[in-house]
């Protein structure tokens, strides 16, 4: 049946810079603030903004991501007509590709778009959190009469090499777009959302698909191309947090941002709700001795410890003595009797033994690869630290690494 | 997983003991142990045996249920044949929207334990609380062909001024087979209490029912069982585990406080069997730059700046700073101003309790605030 | 959350023999019996038998499967946990292959089994029409403490040589399977339902996997090799219709027994009911000069000529002085006035002209191409036959071949 | 799509008119049109509108509603936010359960009312039938400027016997402003009658219901509408699609015998606007070797092997060989005998008709037969 407007979110591939978080899920399941995860922020604002059909494009462990999601009922999105679908790249009997860029993965699944015949596609990336009301989108590139209309975020002039940056004209017409412009001539960075009529948008997909030299990128390609052939595109300009959450850096931050008096995004906003797979668990527990400031407690924790300006995620346990600090504990992890951390990630059903100290300075001499981590020390899911072992800070820490550690390590 | 039996839960009306908290709702929905309604606990249990077939016997004051329940999602009981079957008291010529006793109850859904599958009915009540599955109990009434097994426990507590549908057992020589019943105590001999759970046949239930419905019985207890207990092959089946019976406005508040003191009421709590309820998208509790909470119970959506000890703190409850919650039950979304003082005391969903105020209760006399109240 | 058992549906591929009908859709998703699909019957024995979890492995058109089942709803396995899921075999970084066979689509996707921790798991061919109770099997399997049970059916000794069969001992027990044997031992044809113990079936297909010469498939690889390393294998035996709908022919036999009085399979059983995703349309409308007689009519339908020992599904009309006789008419299609139609199948949303004539004798030198029809003829989906057009028994019309048809064609 | 409307629905106690066919449910819960429910339509028409919020309430008698409309997963509006609200009548001490008219039941739900996030009301009554969508009307609504707009549509029948809810517009010069209503006229002096659907603005109902309330007001549409006439800005919306009123047995037996003669009555089976409802599983209706039906609309999962002519066949009946129904509503799971003739009867929910038996009503006068009788 028809809709009016279909969502296509690009919940993207194994996130090789949170690689360490997503061994058992695509990237858009990392969990976040407490009780979320990645992706329940743009299904919510999907089904907040009555969208009601949503492809999750992933070519990464599809099947988890189908048991997480389930009919769909825990985002309100189990609809007789409409719903959510994982749309893994699928074989054919000629053949099969692994998505080779973001247009192809949209242009290899035209046809569930076409199942709704819809008059416009929304374009989502599945590592951002934040909350926007994409009707307003629709409403604005409806009244500009746009080909495609892209969310822009006024960012800071001495960020904006970082993005792809829109420079529009008075009007919100973009005029030309930069990729990470060394010298960028606006601030209008790019959210990575996009409207665009479908018919267009297929047109140009379908070009781009027989271009054998393109990458079939979005921002490398079809923009550009629809920028060049005079198409009228316009900057939807969004004001609010955002915050793309593809690194462990900005993932520690994003959640240490939800810490602040006010956070500097209110999950608890009934008008917005963030929709999530409630975990079915107790309460969390803080016993007598406990002591817990500034931070996120989910239900299924229990506290026996010192906790300090850190997130807890369901089922978190820390135990007698034990303190945690500037840190983010994932579901299901513990942590032992008198062990300390500090400025740490600790993934999923990580368990972390007793007298353990987690982000502490290197010793003299101790080199740590933190390239991908600066000073946030990082616990792999699953992991299981011994007794006494010593992580310093800025580590990654997995079951193949964790010798290094466990043979130096000396209890403090 | 059991099979070939389905649920029967009665949720009676409001305890008088219960004062305030029954004010507009059933037993059955109370708020207990931070996120949970007392029957949650029940059903869960239900769903947790594997059982795809519960009706629940509704009374007056069902909404709150009902609301609560909703389509039975949660426990997966939004089925297409079976699942979940609210059962309100039908207004029709025959009735007159108002059931008299169980009794009652029972002989108006007769349709629906006539159209069930299932060979053996659980018939529940809805104040007692445990975490367990049903498996054993039907093995057991399976294996000595009794025609009724009432699981109990050894409960020593007793208090003539609160009780509740208190059904004591007296077994003969073998511990098992029952050969009295006790019916509202005055000097009990027995410390087994019924915890309101009883298999029975479902054909053996509906002739029991239509014979005493039809000379005027009233209670299923008082009517069926304590006239016929020689005849009937009643037996008892041992749960050991933890049990609170929720009677009173005392024994909710001891065996709230069981949740933070006792070991063995965290069966309640058991991960092996999840306890479901209703779903309400709260965020993770927020603790602030001043809070002081040690020995608590405090479910998601709490945002606490201030002084909490040995309480229960249901969803999405404020205590501001300066605030100080001590030996207290405060349930949904109630709001503890700054620089109020709380001790022995329960409050209802949405109580405001002002800035600088003081409430305090005692042991054995907690004092309860209604729903909605500003104190 | 673990699972006693897990089914996995072997959907299968185009279904090449059914190939005019499955232009749009899987094989399993080929209409029957007035109101249902194929996958109607499995599914629904499924959850009839309290078997929540099912895999669909399907090679094609997986989109299309995944709009039809939804959430489950409409076969109550819309579930909290467990649910029926659309499994195609999907690319990973590093390969993607087509399911080579009947195991290794169960083998690509043992991780989506895996999840559910389950002791047994049923694995059901998507192409039977028939009503079993899985859990009566599964408890015979458990009682005759067996590696694998099969599921057998008597057949005649003289159509034995078709089906795979297994010799049993008196016990039940599989002393030897023989695929097709010319000279048959006994007439006990596998139905390809089996129940295997996970682990040990795990086991055997990782070995499978690994033999390069193995062509993965359960009847040729995996089931003789376990009766090889002497596995304890027993056949269930099964009484009752049960029809092989893969052909053209059998197809069209298979809805005939629907009209039988009783038919040969009740379809109308309230202990026993087969779900479908019901089409939301009107009652059919019989007009003052219709005349319709021991046939099947379904909602949506608008009858104005006559019909006779024919299945007619939802939403197909008939006009004024047409005819149908010993036919299935699929969701959708239209016959116009004066258009007789004999012996045939009509694909979904077909359109027959005025004055057509479909199932005639052929011409004197006409040659039709009949091998896979014999003498039924069949019209594909959305084909459009113009008016006046003269289709004759057993041919195979589709867009392509519609001409050699329309240019002979004379007016009746 | 509409955005910024819901939809409330009041479901009234039965017709007097109706006789039998309400003796236990609401005239919203009757058949109507092989397989619907009346309520089925206007329930539709909001969905189809794009309104993800409805309201229904609901008066004695509402089990087979309710039982009808379920978690309202078939309108696809079992949703967690918003979704169809069934509002039963509270018994709270407010309260007696029964209302005693529109504006109490207003009144009672009016937290319901203030809780919805859109601006506009859609009211709709519940014993009139068509297929449409609202986006029109209240296009028209907010471009007048009206306080309150109300569809209608121009009908010439009238039947002072058989008056329900009648409620006629007469306009001013520009024959949209309504300057004159009627209710229950004995001589009505318009043709344009209230379709049962007004658009408000949710804060204007609010006002006007509290206001009226407050006063002891009963009747929205007596001592609201009639009473603020010329003060209040009411508008007229045209409709000119097919309109069926259920006011009687006789309406609802001619609208049946319209669907198979009235080519406009097709309307309602409008393929772009589909009708939703309850799905039941049933099998393709069979027909058999003796079967001869002409001019009849049937429902999926009849068994036809005798003779049916001029009729309407819900789902689910058998008509056995040698039996012949003649302009007749037959009605879910009711049998006809072999050899038992009916002609203009009304049969109602499995209704069982003996071998051999004649029926007969006449034109105008269909004989009615209760739910699950044998004759």
């Amino acid at each position: 049946m028809k809709k009016r407007i279909v969502c296509m979110l690009l919940a993207g591939g194994q996130g090789s810079r949170l690689g360490v978080l997503t061994s058992s899920m695509a990237k858009p399941a990392v969990p976040f603030g407490g009780k979320f995860r990645i992706i329940d922020f743009p299904l919510s604002n999907c089904v907040n903004s009555e969208i009601d059909t949503v492809g999750v494009l992933t070519q990464y462990r599809p099947l988890a991501l189908n048991a997480y999601l389930g009919t769909g009922q825990h985002w309100d999105l189990d609809r007789n007509n409409g719903g959510v679908f994982v749309l893994p790249p699928y074989m054919t009997e000629h053949d099969g590709r692994w998505y080779s860029g973001t247009a192809n993965a949209i242009w290899q699944n035209r046809s569930f778009v076409d199942q709704y015949d819809p008059d416009y596609v929304l374009i989502l990336s599945g590592d951002h959190i934040y909350k926007m009301n994409y009707t307003k989108m629709l409403r604005f590139h409806i009244d500009h009469k746009a080909a495609a209309t892209i969310a822009v975020l006024k960012v800071p002039m001495e960020e904006a090499h970082r993005f792809g940056i829109m420079n529009t004209d008075e009007t919100g017409k973009i005029v030309s777009f930069e990729e990470k412009p060394k010298q960028p001539k606006s601030n209008n960075a790019s959210m990575g959302i996009y409207i665009f009529d479908w018919k267009k948008l297929r047109d140009y997909m379908e070009r781009d698909d027989a271009d054998e030299k393109s990458e079939n990128d979005f921002g490398k390609n079809i923009i550009p191309n629809m920028l060049n052939a005079g198409e009228k595109m316009v900057a939807y300009p969004f004001e609010g947090y955002w915050k793309d959450v593809g690194t462990i850096q900005s993932l520690w931050e994003a959640n240490m941002d939800m810490l602040g008096d006010p956070p500097l995004l209110d999950l608890d906003d009934p008008s917005w709700r963030i929709y999530t797979r409630n975990p079915v668990m107790a309460p969390h527990y803080v016993s007598k001795e406990a002591r817990i400031k500034n931070s996120l407690v989910t239900e299924g924790c229990v506290v026996r410890g010192e906790v300090e300006h850190t997130v807890l995620f369901c089922g978190a346990k820390l135990e007698e003595g034990g303190k945690v600090f500037d840190s983010v504990v994932f579901p299901g992890s513990k942590i032992g009797r008198n062990s300390i951390v500090h400025k740490a990630i600790i993934g999923e059903n990580a368990t972390i033994g007793d007298n353990v100290l987690i982000g502490e300075p290197p010793k003299e001499g101790e080199v740590i690869d933190n390239r991908l981590t600066g000073d946030i020390a990082l616990i792999g899911n699953d992991v299981t630290i011994p007794d006494g072992t010593v992580i310093p800070r800025g580590a990654v820490v997995t079951q193949e690494t964790l010798s290094q550690f466990v043979n130096g390590g000396t209890n403090a | 997983m059991i099979q070939d039996a389905f649920g029967l839960i009665f949720t009676g009306e409001a305890n008088p003991y219960m004062r305030d908290l029954t004010l507009s709702r059933a037993v059955a929905a109370v708020p207990f142990g931070g996120r949970y309604r007392v029957i949650d606990f029940v059903l869960s249990d239900f769903v947790n045996s594997g059982i795809r077939n519960v009706g629940i016997i509704t009374q007056k004051n069902y909404h709150s249920l009902m609301d609560h329940l909703g389509t039975g999602k949660e426990w997966d009981l939004n089925r297409k044949r079976e699942g979940l079957f609210l059962l309100p008291p039908f207004s029709t010529k025959d009735n007159t929207g108002v059931y008299r006793g169980d009794i009652d109850a029972y002989h108006s859904i007769m349709q629906y334990v006539r159209h069930s599958n299932q060979k053996y009915l659980i018939l529940s009540g809805s104040h007692t609380i445990f975490n367990t599955t049903f498996e054993k109990i039907l093995a057991q009434h399976k294996e000595t062909g009794a025609d009724i097994t009432i699981m109990y426990n050894e409960d020593a507590s007793f208090d003539p001024e609160e009780q509740n549908r208190d059904l004591r057992l007296l077994f003969d020589e073998d511990g098992m087979r029952v050969k009295e019943l006790e019916w509202y105590p005055r000097y009990p001999r027995s410390n087994f209490r019924s915890c309101e759970i009883m298999i029975i046949d479902k054909a053996l239930f509906e002739d029991l029912v239509e014979e005493s419905y039809s000379r005027g019985g009233i209670d299923f207890v008082r009517d069926i069982l304590l006239t016929h207990v020689h005849e009937l092959n009643i037996m008892g089946w041992r749960y050991d585990g933890y049990v609170a019976r929720i009677d009173s406005v005392n024994t909710f508040f001891r065996h709230s406080m069981e949740l933070l003191n006792a070991p063995e009421a965290h069966d309640l709590y058991n991960r092996e069997h999840p306890i479901y309820t209703k779903v309400k998208d709260e965020i993770s509790a927020k603790y602030g730059e001043h809070a002081d909470v040690h020995n608590v119970v405090m479910a998601d959506g709490c945002k606490v700046d201030g002084t909490v000890e040995n309480s229960v703190l249901f969803r999405g409850v404020t205590v501001e700073r300066g605030a100080v919650v001590k030996n207290s039950i405060i349930m949904q979304g109630s709001k503890i101003r700054a620089g109020a003082k709380l001790d022995h005391v329960i409050l209802d969903k949405g109580v405001t309790v002002t800035e600088g105020r003081m409430l305090n209760g005692f042991e054995g006399l907690p004092l309860v605030f209604r729903k909605n109240l500003t104190v």
